[in-house]
């Protein structure tokens, strides 16, 4: 196995280079992941706030009218 | 105006696809990586090339060619969607586009990244005014340059198309930029040395390299289409499909 | 149709010499960034004559560029733009005859002065001559191209410095060959004729197509 | 003969109206009334070509305003928030540029007179900076005085003119709908017209 990181003398550069492309494209990933769930988070809460809004008191937070009435 | 003529332009549509298509992509991507990186260091040589062969410092090219393929083709996927937005006035094609310009900008720079570490054992430095490795540095800026506009411009709409015609613009100007570096001198114009064909490399290396490219495009449409998912949803918020998707059972 | 073209042309230049520190502004520049590098890199003959085309030319790279945020911009405030394109002539004629006057009135001033700068780095007598003539063909195509960045960034925040960062890499054929034909041109200058060649082809492809896209441009920053 | 077929135009991720239609025709004067962020001046724009809707068309004479291109600019003055005069120049100056653009040039002398029916006698060749700002918007008036497009989309044209130029500004829409003008405007305050149909349209209730 040592002769495979060893990669003849030159793993320091070929495993800086793999290195480097496993950091940026996991990165990316778990940026894109993060992003979208903490979108949907944000969504689901002004969903709710948009429910409970609308049966107690009458003010509008963004939830169309239309759908208001629809309860 | 006729209703848009190709169905899944519209993003409601398009999202439950996106959904069911990406597990897909991640499946195919890990696979492809596995066999892809196995074969290019078990199942090859340790050099590469007849006389004064490389050492094994060479397996970078796994990650080097494919990262650099997929910088240019990323750039010219990004033209074609930015391109059709400008044409159909349609939002998802420019949503396409947005989504397809940081993971390019990223293979850029893993390009230039793992270049400069193949330059060093190879040619004694880390960077050289190669004209391949210029071309990629200024398809950098190009993606910088997108990315920057696009961000800069506040109104959503404007900013697509904005950014949109900037591409098209360097999609024209790059082969110009390209040629202008590689043959400074008109009157005896290098051709373009090294010309890197595939035919004469090793049949393990071009394998596994090609398996790894195959890789990359893989995880290409994943990340794309993730961060189309993300973006059309955050573009609309208040549509009502946006609102049933939330709550399945349909309100209260 | 070419009297509108003239019209613009005539107005901007009026403009432009009522109000003269931005003509000023952008010579003084290229000046003072040409005359920085030999207190940078050494003084004696041999460096300055190495790097002094390359010098020159970067130089009138980021004088242009400088000179092209206010391009559109006044006329953007003023809403004279919005009228331009509600007029019946051809947009890109329009944005032609503006970037014309803007040519002239920051393009030309560097032709003319690059002889000073061509003492400054102890260039031979015919290199002069073939800068002043890459510096005539090369900084219209620089204002051309330039003129689609500055209707992209039109009235965005930090648009200075955006559009040097979309638009400088895009002068990189202008740039090679106008600093090639200067450094060529130090024996004979017919050397330097197929640079000159060159960068009149781009010169004529800048001059049909980039007022195109400029046009498109501006439509999409009016919106 | 300027039709708007299901428009419907998107500011940043707001839509601002959906499926509008219009029909305007000769001789009629469109009000457009609305709160503000309503989406009247982007209507405005829409109408002249300058704002490209999401979806629906817009048409001038049966046929869509982008086919049209400078056939249908010719027709068209468009008065916006921004007077588009260059401040450098004099009024005489400005007006002569517009005219000259506008491909049916007119002689000096009927600038002079332009000037002078709006009250700004004496002020022709002062540059624009130095004018008030109702000044200023007399001199964007000034071009309606020499336009001959039929169609006027004009945003807040009566905003900073005094109780004389608002009766003025009234004669000449009256003077261009008899002739078989069109006007589409947006204002405050209520148009007193003497000829021609008044039609409101309100957006964004």
């Amino acid at each position: 196995m040592s002769a495979f990181f060893a990669q003849g003398g030159y793993g320091f550069f070929v495993w800086s280079a793999y290195g480097m492309a496993a950091i940026v494209l996991i990165a990316e990933v778990m940026q894109l992941r993060a992003r979208q769930r903490a979108l949907l988070a944000r969504l689901a809460r002004l969903q709710r706030l948009a429910g409970t809004a609308s049966t107690d008191t009458q003010g509008t937070l963004g939830a169309a009218p239309g759908q208001r009435q629809a309860k | 105006m006729a209703l848009n003529p190709f169905k899944f332009a519209a993003p409601a549509v398009f999202y439950p696809l996106a959904n069911r298509l990406i597990p897909w992509f991640w499946t195919l991507t890990g696979i492809l990586l596995a066999l892809g990186l196995y074969w290019g260091f078990f199942q090859t040589p340790d050099q590469l090339g007849g006389n004064n062969a490389q050492k094994e410092y060479y397996r970078i090219i796994f990650v080097h060619v494919p990262a650099a393929w997929m910088s240019m083709w990323l750039y010219v996927i990004m033209v074609f969607w930015a391109a059709v937005g400008l044409v159909f006035n349609t939002r998802l094609s420019f949503m396409m586009a947005n989504a397809v310009a940081p993971t390019g900008a990223i293979f850029t720079f893993l390009a230039l990244w793992t270049g400069a570490f193949w330059g060093r054992p190879s040619w004694g430095t880390y960077w050289d005014w190669d004209p391949r490795l210029t071309s990629e540095l200024v398809l950098f800026f190009l993606y910088l340059g997108y990315l920057a506009l696009h961000a800069a411009i506040d109104d959503q709409r404007r900013a697509d198309r904005a950014a949109a015609l900037l591409a098209i613009v360097g999609l024209v100007i790059v082969p110009v930029i390209y040629w202008s570096i590689n043959c400074p001198d008109p009157t005896q114009c290098a051709s373009l040395h090294q010309r890197s064909n595939l035919t004469r490399i090793e049949g393990n290396i071009l394998f596994a390299m090609l398996t790894m490219t195959l890789a990359f495009w893989m995880y290409s449409f994943a990340t794309s289409l993730m961060r189309l998912r993300t973006l059309i949803l955050e573009r609309e918020a208040e549509a009502s499909w946006v609102q049933e998707l939330l709550n399945p059972r349909g309100g209260r | 149709m070419w009297s509108a073209f003239w019209c613009i042309l005539q107005r901007d230049l009026r403009l432009g010499l009522r109000r003269r520190t931005e003509v000023l502004t952008a010579l003084a520049f290229f000046m003072i960034v040409v005359s920085l590098f030999p207190l940078g890199i050494g003084t004696e003959r041999q460096t300055l004559q190495i790097l002094g085309p390359g010098v020159v030319w970067v130089a009138a790279l980021l004088a242009s560029m400088l000179a092209l945020e206010r391009l559109f911009a006044a006329d953007y405030e003023d809403g004279t733009l919005e009228q331009l394109v509600l007029t019946p002539q051809p947009l890109s004629l329009l944005v032609l005859a503006k970037v014309a006057a803007h040519w002239l009135l920051t393009g030309l001033p560097l032709v003319l002065i690059a002889p000073l700068v061509g003492m400054q780095y102890h260039l031979t007598p015919t290199q002069i001559v073939i800068m002043m003539l890459a510096l005539g063909l090369g900084t219209p195509v620089l204002g051309l191209i330039g003129s689609i960045g500055a209707a992209l960034t039109l009235g965005v925040r930090g648009g200075g410095i955006l559009l040097s960062l979309l638009i400088l890499p895009l002068y990189i054929p202008v740039l090679v060959y106008g600093a090639g034909a200067i450094e060529v041109s130090r024996i004979a200058s017919t050397d330097a004729q197929p640079y000159l060649l060159l960068l009149a082809a781009f010169l004529l492809t800048a001059l049909t197509l980039a007022p195109l896209a400029g046009a498109a441009a501006l439509k999409i920053a009016l919106e | 003969m300027l039709e708007a077929v299901a428009l419907s135009c998107r500011r940043g991720e707001r839509r601002l109206f959906q499926d509008l239609h219009l029909d305007v025709q000769p001789g009629s004067l469109l009000h457009v009334r609305g709160r503000n962020g309503s989406g009247k001046t982007t209507l405005l724009r829409t109408l002249c070509g300058l704002f490209t809707p999401e979806t629906g068309e817009v048409r001038w004479r049966g046929k869509s305003i982008q086919s049209l291109g400078e056939d249908y600019r010719r027709e068209l003055l468009y008065c916006g928030h921004l007077l588009g005069l260059k401040a450098d120049l004099t009024a005489i100056e400005n007006l002569a540029i517009a005219s000259t653009l506008s491909s049916d040039p007119v002689r000096t002398h009927e600038l002079w007179q332009a000037l002078e029916r709006l009250g700004l006698a004496g002020f022709e060749d002062l540059p624009i900076r130095m004018l008030s700002q109702g000044q200023k918007k007399r001199v964007a008036l000034a071009r309606l005085l020499l336009s001959h497009a039929p169609l006027w989309v004009l945003d807040e044209p009566f905003s900073a003119l005094d109780r004389e130029a608002v009766c003025l500004l009234e004669e000449l829409l009256a003077r261009h709908l008899g002739q078989g003008g069109l006007v589409i405007l947006t204002t405050h305050q209520e148009v007193p017209l003497t000829s021609g149909r008044v039609a409101h349209l309100d957006l964004g209730y």
